[in-house]
């Protein structure tokens, strides 16, 4: 048996930088799309934004097999609820449904997810599920192995009230520095904007990234 | 330095785990180490076959290591003298220090006694240069063949730290597919310690031997997967050595 | 997959070399690898030998030296290329500049062909693996002398054969079969660089260890020469990869 | 027939639920020092290239046919499975573990050899199919697998390729032993994967024709036969498209052995055993009166 | 300054200089004891590093691909007529069998023999080294080194290399001043002198077997006949048993005037004799 | 091995705990049907219990069908059999030969002790003597060889193989399956 908290023999890794920002009006969600076994890159374009309801997103870091078992239930869950509801859930109920699976089963799992959306009571909010299934509400949020490179560089150009584009800018030329430093992050990056009126998905091809090593 | 990188979600600093993880191998469950080892195992199969006047050995050129193939093309045989071959498979790094050991020697000796070293003596000087390695082995396994003092044919087979002998009915197999082709030997040639094969075994010559021998290393090509590409065959004769490839599957 | 290990074992944790320096343990002697290179590629062409591999000093999984020239000259006629760690690639340049200083010492006009090199570098690598000690590279090299190109290997544990292409690391894996497919003799230059691209592109899309910065050198008649590194083309944009979920199937939840 | 199938646990057809009583033995037959380990017998593995891609109306699957265990133990092997009849499966890992996977969720393991008239191995998606009057969607098969191998958190080895054309066009996906699944244009599994992928990398292209697709594929799986010693043999193909399923079975042969063996003129006596040849202590034969209905042959 | 007079830096200094895997050549063409050199692998402990890698234990390699050739029954004896050597011939490694047709018995010199039990190289190395010190001493003292010498010397050697994963269990014996002797040694260093009511031994994986039939048959009064055809049966019902003793039956008989070969032949054959004596036994 | 309308399973007779030798008159194939040769190598124990448990289950198919159980079908029940205890296994490994359909054709199948098969058309082996047999199948198989023939090659086959391992051996047996007969040879063998 594994020691918690690391991957069993063969399992598929996220490596990944993920990250999410929330502004005045929405949130932006933003990933980096490597998948490595060891040091080989399983799947190079891999989306690790992943919608649990119409205006909740989560990122998805650690195991893959994890990650994506958990927002499964998450999803049929989170819609059983909306359907009970009348109304789409809000993100908080979403981020609490991640951390009660991220708690419950941490000795088991692999999963540091970041859980992000717009619902008309709180407005775009981000939530961040770390390793363990502690739930914290930060105005932004990053995560995975490549967010240690970028935590300065975050720290410095973040702002309150940034404009949407603002926010689209700095969440991409973050995942890019996370992405040139991280040997498991990189790719494409892979965007969300969420707001009142929806998604809206935005794609940056690995040769056309914000920041690259020179 | 683990804690630099490690965050939620990046267990990539641990090496253990990396190697552990190595996608590469998704369908094979062999134990990949961390620690340094000395050898590698890169396959290896060698044959060899004694006549009355003659001795034929054929050695496979594939350099395998893990599942990957390194080289289709290497040389696993070592021309020692006219009359004297050795071949082995084992650890590849080893075998080519072992075979420039005796190259040395062989010269060193025709230097000291101007004359070639006898295919009796090679076996011997094999034996002991890998048994003074008793401690920290040449991963060798190794045949010697040639043509003993009176031109009959020699063959021996070693084990890593240089227990050899002189085979009684004149073949021996040595290397990865040892086990896949000796009971064929056996059922064709052997006449001690063997139930199966006719009651009186035929004489080969040697044409039939090379033959037979190819025959054999398709066999072994078919079921061991280090075995494959080509074999280098070398028959020896008073006369002096002829060397042959027969291509194999690739495998 | 001894190998892969070698190239996946660039992880290394300050804790991992401690340990490997306790004296329990016989067996972690030697300690791991550090800043660690990523593959080496070459093949023998109609001119010579040319060779690639990227600039990318990794340390751990962090990207740490972006500009390290794994590709060096040596004697009038050889290129010398390494994966694994910089350090003992350092250790053998060192080695490499001293051979040159003999050879210029003795002044006979006669420097190392590059087979001899690869010898001398194949016995070094060997003997340091017999004192459990190891020079921790694959190390690549070739050369182009009295009309003939040469190209061998040799790993960290002295194993070493010549051939007409190579590669190393996760190259071994998956350069490997490019070369196997297409790879013929007396290639010209530009499909020689050509081929080599894309091995070099193959490897960055699929190797957690390299970034787009390569260099290429080449040793012909002219004399070994190792260019500046250059980035090579890739392509992002299949219909897929822009929109992974397209149509009416989701393609699960995630 | 109630009570037949009580006393009948030990053959779970139906549930595939496993079976624990040998483990505590087991495990104690591992830990003892009398050396009976080594003796025992290995799981074989398929070593294995696996392959797909998506083309223009369809998906092409394809894999090579070698097993291995100590040595090569099946050399024209099937790894391509059949789930639904728009929906193929390549698997790679253990080979029971990839057969029964993949086989637990189809109906007929394989309805091209009639060797299964009876035990029909339940199957999930065929009852969906009698449920719901529907031919299967490739999601739903990509997410019974996932959860099945989620579930063993990869005990149960099986790395696989799934392909399939449905209502929603043609789909492709991986999933790996721990149960998570990817969606690609192109993909390749098992230890040739990396080879396989080495092919795709340098010649895949949106839009591939049929024609061009098969080409790909049996070419990425030559790559993974003689660049990865785990893989072998021949190149079976499968191409999937809405109207129908082409299964190429041995559509590439180049390592037959027969030119080899032609090539040689092994002398006469080389394997060739007269009548008299073996020893024989003592013979015993039975002559079968009737072929049909003798019950007394059945013994205990 | 005159270059030329530089001494060779660089590539032959010690550090990394010549090969170190070349042993030193005077030292190698002779084999003197005092002369020999074994590289031992660089690391900290080299005896446990050697007896964890390397060593042949008895039915397992440690998991290790290095299979050294073992398994043996031996077994030799006193009787008044002198001493019968008999063995089998099979090295296995793991379970594959590598030969059916070894010489166990190592033939010192024409008044010596030993026996090879554990691994072959072991025994073949050191008996053929311990022949050149018996003759060494014959040289300088001008008479036969007497079996109780000789088989302290093998001890001698063995404690010497105590620890470092030898496996030798090896009987040797002999005719000298004081008779037939038959003495024990192995790689722990243990040396027995075979005397008393039951003068002999049995060594290898078979061994068990066969001192179940020396125990019940053995006498000191047995006439050559009778000692030979005993060293046959109890080598074919350890072969019988035990799988990793076979092949063929090698029975050497010691004399005063040395040794002879007196039986070599296939235990295939012998089967077919001792079954048809034990149904004839049964059935009488 | 197969041969012409005809199929034949051969298996050495010694039963041992390692090194030492038990017994040396062990059956390991059995006959569940006229149509059906089951070969068992591995623990003697689980050779048993497993041989038992088919049993009942050949019988009963028999019962409820009314007729004998194809060596396909049985293929197929021992594989779900086995991979039932995937998590726990029996270690065995069987090989099933029988004669299929009304015009007895060969069949042949081997599996691993979790229930993989393997179809050939030539021939399968099991046991610790897997590689020898291999070897010596892969070089002295032909194609079609009438009962006398086959019974010389896949005794042949056994006894060279099980020469060089030492954990098999002391005699042979080789059961041949024809549509009208079932024979039984027994072999002299090594018997060390």
């Amino acid at each position: 048996m594994s020691p918690p908290g690391t991957l069993k023999k063969g399992e598929v890794d996220l490596g990944t930088s993920i990250m999410a920002v929330s502004f005045g009006s929405g949130v932006i969600v933003g990933a980096d799309s490597r998948t490595s076994t060891g040091s080989y890159i399983a799947n190079r374009v891999s989306d690790k934004l992943t919608p649990v309801h119409d205006y909740v997103y989560c990122c998805r870091s650690g195991s893959a097999a994890d990650t994506q078992a958990i927002s499964d239930i998450v999803r049929t869950q989170l819609g059983n609820h909306a359907v009970e509801l009348g109304r789409a859930p809000a993100v908080k109920t979403a981020a609490k449904l991640f951390q009660r699976y991220c708690y419950e089963y941490k000795d088991r799992l692999m999963a540091g997810i970041i859980c992000a959306g717009f619902d008309p009571v709180e407005g775009g909010t981000v939530y961040s599920i770390p390793l363990g299934g502690a739930m914290i509400k930060q105005p932004f949020a990053i995560g995975g192995s490549g967010s240690t490179y970028i935590y300065a560089y975050c720290d410095a150009n973040y702002r309150e009230n940034m404009t949407r584009d603002e926010a689209h800018t700095f969440v991409k030329k973050a995942l890019a520095h996370a992405m040139a430093r991280d040997g498991s992050s990189g790719g494409v990056i892979r965007t969300a904007i969420i707001d009142e009126n929806g998604v809206e998905r935005f794609f940056t091809p690995g040769n056309e990234l914000p920041f690259t090593l020179q | 330095m683990a804690s630099i990188a490690s965050s939620e979600g990046d267990r990539t600093l641990d090496p253990a785990m990396q190697v552990g993880g190595a996608g590469v191998d998704v369908a094979s469950s062999t134990p990949l180490q961390h620690r340094f080892s000395p050898y590698s195992w890169n396959g290896g199969t060698v044959l060899a076959v004694a006549g009355k006047d003659y001795c034929v050995v054929a050695t496979d050129k594939r350099l395998a290591e893990g599942y990957s193939i390194l080289s289709r093309k290497i040389d696993r045989a070592l021309q020692l003298t006219d009359k004297t071959v050795i071949a082995c498979g084992g650890s590849h790094n080893d075998v080519e220090a072992l075979y420039n050991h005796l190259k040395l020697r062989a010269v060193m000796y025709k230097y000291n006694h101007e004359e070639d070293l006898s295919t009796i003596g090679a076996a011997q000087l094999l034996s002991n240069t890998l048994y003074y390695k008793r401690f920290f082995p040449y991963y060798a396994l190794a045949v010697i063949a040639g043509l003993d003092d009176d031109g009959v044919g020699y063959v021996a087979g070693y084990d890593a730290v240089g227990s050899y002998l002189r085979s009684r009915d004149g073949y021996t197999a040595n290397g990865s597919a040892a086990a896949i082709a000796m009971p064929i030997l056996d059922n064709a040639l052997g006449k001690v310690g063997v139930s199966s094969g006719l009651d009186e075994k035929p004489e080969y010559s040697i044409a039939d031997t090379i033959e037979m021998l190819k025959d054999i290393f398709v066999t072994v090509g078919e079921r061991d997967i280090l075995c494959g590409d080509a074999v280098d065959i070398y028959a020896i004769t008073a006369t002096g050595t002829e060397h042959e490839v027969f291509e194999l599957k690739a495998d | 997959m001894a190998t892969v290990s070698q190239t996946l074992a660039c992880a290394a944790s300050g804790a991992d070399v401690s340990a490997g320096r306790s004296a329990a343990d016989p067996h972690k002697h030697t300690t791991s690898p550090i800043v660690t290179g990523t593959s080496v590629v070459a093949l023998k062409y109609k001119d010579g030998v040319m060779m690639a591999a990227d600039t990318l000093g990794s340390y751990g999984s962090l990207s740490r030296f972006t500009d390290l020239r794994r590709i060096v000259t040596t004697g009038g006629y050889t290129l010398v290329g390494a994966d694994g760690d910089y350090s003992d690639f350092q250790y053998v340049q060192d080695i490499l500049k001293e051979l040159e200083v003999e050879d210029a010492c003795v002044a006979d006009g006669i420097t190392h062909s590059p087979k001899e090199i690869w010898c001398c570098m194949a016995r070094i690598l060997y003997h340091r693996r017999s004192k459990m000690n190891p020079l921790w590279n694959n190390l690549v090299i070739a050369g182009f002398h009295e009309g003939e190109a040469f190209l061998g290997t040799t790993d960290k544990i002295g194993t070493s054969y010549e051939c007409d292409f190579v590669a190393t690391g996760m190259g071994l894996h998956m350069a490997m079969p490019i070369l196997r497919r297409h790879w013929k003799p007396n290639m010209s230059e530009s499909e020689a660089r050509e081929l080599l691209e894309s091995c070099m592109r193959t490897l960055f899309y699929r190797d957690c260890r390299t970034i787009n910065k390569i260099t290429f050198a080449s040793a012909t008649k002219k004399g070994p020469s190792v260019d500046e590194p250059v980035e090579v083309s890739t392509e992002w944009s299949y219909q897929s990869f822009v929109d992974p979920k397209a149509g009416s199937d989701t393609g699960g939840s995630w | 027939m109630v009570e037949e199938n009580r006393a009948d646990k030990s053959f779970p057809h139906v549930d595939g639920g496993f079976n624990f009583e040998n483990f505590k033995r087991n495990v104690s037959f591992m830990n003892s020092d009398s050396g009976i380990k080594g003796t025992m017998p290995k799981a074989w593995k398929t070593g294995t290239t696996i392959v797909g891609v998506v083309f223009d109306g369809g998906v092409a699957l394809a894999a090579d046919t070698r097993a291995t265990g100590n040595v090569i133990v099946d050399k024209n092997c099937e790894k391509i499975h059949y789930i639904a009849p728009n929906i193929y499966c390549c698997g790679a890992g253990t080979a029971a573990d990839t057969e029964m996977t993949v086989s637990s969720i189809s109906i007929l393991q394989e309805p091209l050899r009639d060797t299964h008239d009876t035990g029909q191995i339940s199957s999930q998606l065929e009852l969906l199919r009698l449920n719901t009057a529907k031919s299967s969607r490739v999601v739903t098969a990509m997410t019974m697998l996932k959860r099945h191998l989620f579930n063993y958190q990869g005990h149960v080895s099986a790395a696989l390729v799934l392909g399939g054309v449905d209502a929603t066009g043609p789909h492709l996906y991986t999933v790996y032993p721990h149960g998570s699944t990817d969606k690609l244009p192109y993909v390749t599994m098992g230890s040739g994967s990396l080879a396989a992928m080495s092919v795709f990398e340098t010649s895949y292209k949106d839009n591939l024709t049929e024609q061009e697709a098969i080409d790909l594929v049996a070419e990425a799986i030559k790559a993974g036969i003689f660049n990865d010693l785990g893989s072998g043999s021949n190149v079976d193909v499968c191409i999937i498209t809405k109207d129908k399923v082409d299964m190429k079975r041995n559509f590439i042969t180049p390592n037959d052995q027969g030119p080899l063996r032609a090539s040689i003129s092994k002398p006469a006596t080389f394997g060739y055993f007269p009548p008299g040849t073996t020893k024989v202590v003592s013979t015993d034969i039975e002559t079968f009166a009737t072929v049909t209905t003798d019950v007394e042959m059945l013994e205990a | 300054m005159d270059l030329l007079q530089a001494p060779p830096r660089g590539l032959f200094r010690e550090s990394h200089g010549a090969s170190a895997t070349r042993m030193d050549m005077a030292s190698a063409a002779g084999m003197g004891h005092d002369q020999m050199k074994f590289e031992l692998p660089g690391v900290q402990h080299p005896a446990e590093f050697v007896s964890q890698n390397f060593s042949p234990g008895t039915y397992e390699d440690n998991g290790k691909r290095l299979k050294f050739s073992k398994g043996t029954t031996t077994l030799a004896f006193i009787f008044k007529g002198g001493v019968i050597v008999s063995v089998d011939s099979r090295a296995s490694q793991g379970s594959y069998i590598g030969s059916q047709t070894v010489k166990k018995v190592i033939e010192i010199n024409p008044y010596l023999l030993g026996t090879m039990a554990g691994g072959a190289a072991d025994c073949l190395f050191w008996e053929r080294n311990l022949g050149m010190q018996c003759r060494m001493f014959e040289l300088r003292n001008k008479e036969r080194i007497s079996v109780a010498a000789a088989s302290k010397l093998l001890a001698n050697t063995m404690n010497y290399y105590k620890g470092m994963g030898l496996s030798m269990g090896t009987m040797i014996t002999g005719w000298d001043k004081r008779g037939p002797q038959l003495f024990y040694v192995d790689n722990d260093g243990t040396r027995l002198k075979a005397d008393g009511d039951k003068p002999f031994f049995c060594v290898g994986s078979g061994g068990t077997y066969a001192y179940g039939v020396l125990d019940s048959s053995y006498s000191f009064d047995l006439s050559d006949e009778e000692a030979i055809e005993l060293g046959k049966r109890a080598i074919y019902h350890a072969t019988y048993r035990d799988a990793y003793s076979g092949g063929v039956n090698n029975v050497y008989l010691v004399k005063e005037t040395g040794w002879t070969h007196v039986f070599s032949g296939d235990t295939y054959h012998h089967h077919d004799k001792y079954s048809a004596e034990r149904e004839a036994a049964a059935n009488p | 091995m197969t041969g012409k309308n005809c199929v034949a399973i051969a298996s050495d007779t010694r039963m041992g705990a390692q090194a030492l030798t038990v017994a040396t008159n062990q059956e390991r194939v059995f006959k569940m049907n006229n149509k059906t040769l089951l070969g068992l190598s591995g623990l003697i124990s689980d050779v048993y219990t497993v041989k038992q448990k088919l049993d009942m289950q050949v019988n009963m198919y028999k019962l409820r069908e009314n007729r004998d159980m194809k060596p396909s079908v049985f293929n197929n029940m021992l594989s779900s059999f086995l991979y039932a205890r995937r998590f726990g296994p029996y270690f065995i490994e069987p090989i099933v030969a029988g004669l299929e359909g009304p015009d007895n054709k060969p069949f042949i199948s081997g599996q691993d002790l979790l229930g993989a098969s393997v179809f050939t058309d030539d021939f399968v082996v099991a046991g610790t003597s897997e590689s020898e047999l291999f070897g010596t199948c892969e070089s002295f198989y032909k194609p079609d060889l009438e009962p006398e023939e086959l019974f010389e090659t896949i005794a042949q086959c056994m006894l060279a193989a099980v020469d060089r391992d030492c954990l098999a051996g002391w005699g042979g047996v080789v059961h041949i399956l024809t549509p009208d007969e079932h024979i039984v040879k027994h072999l002299k063998g090594r018997h060390d």
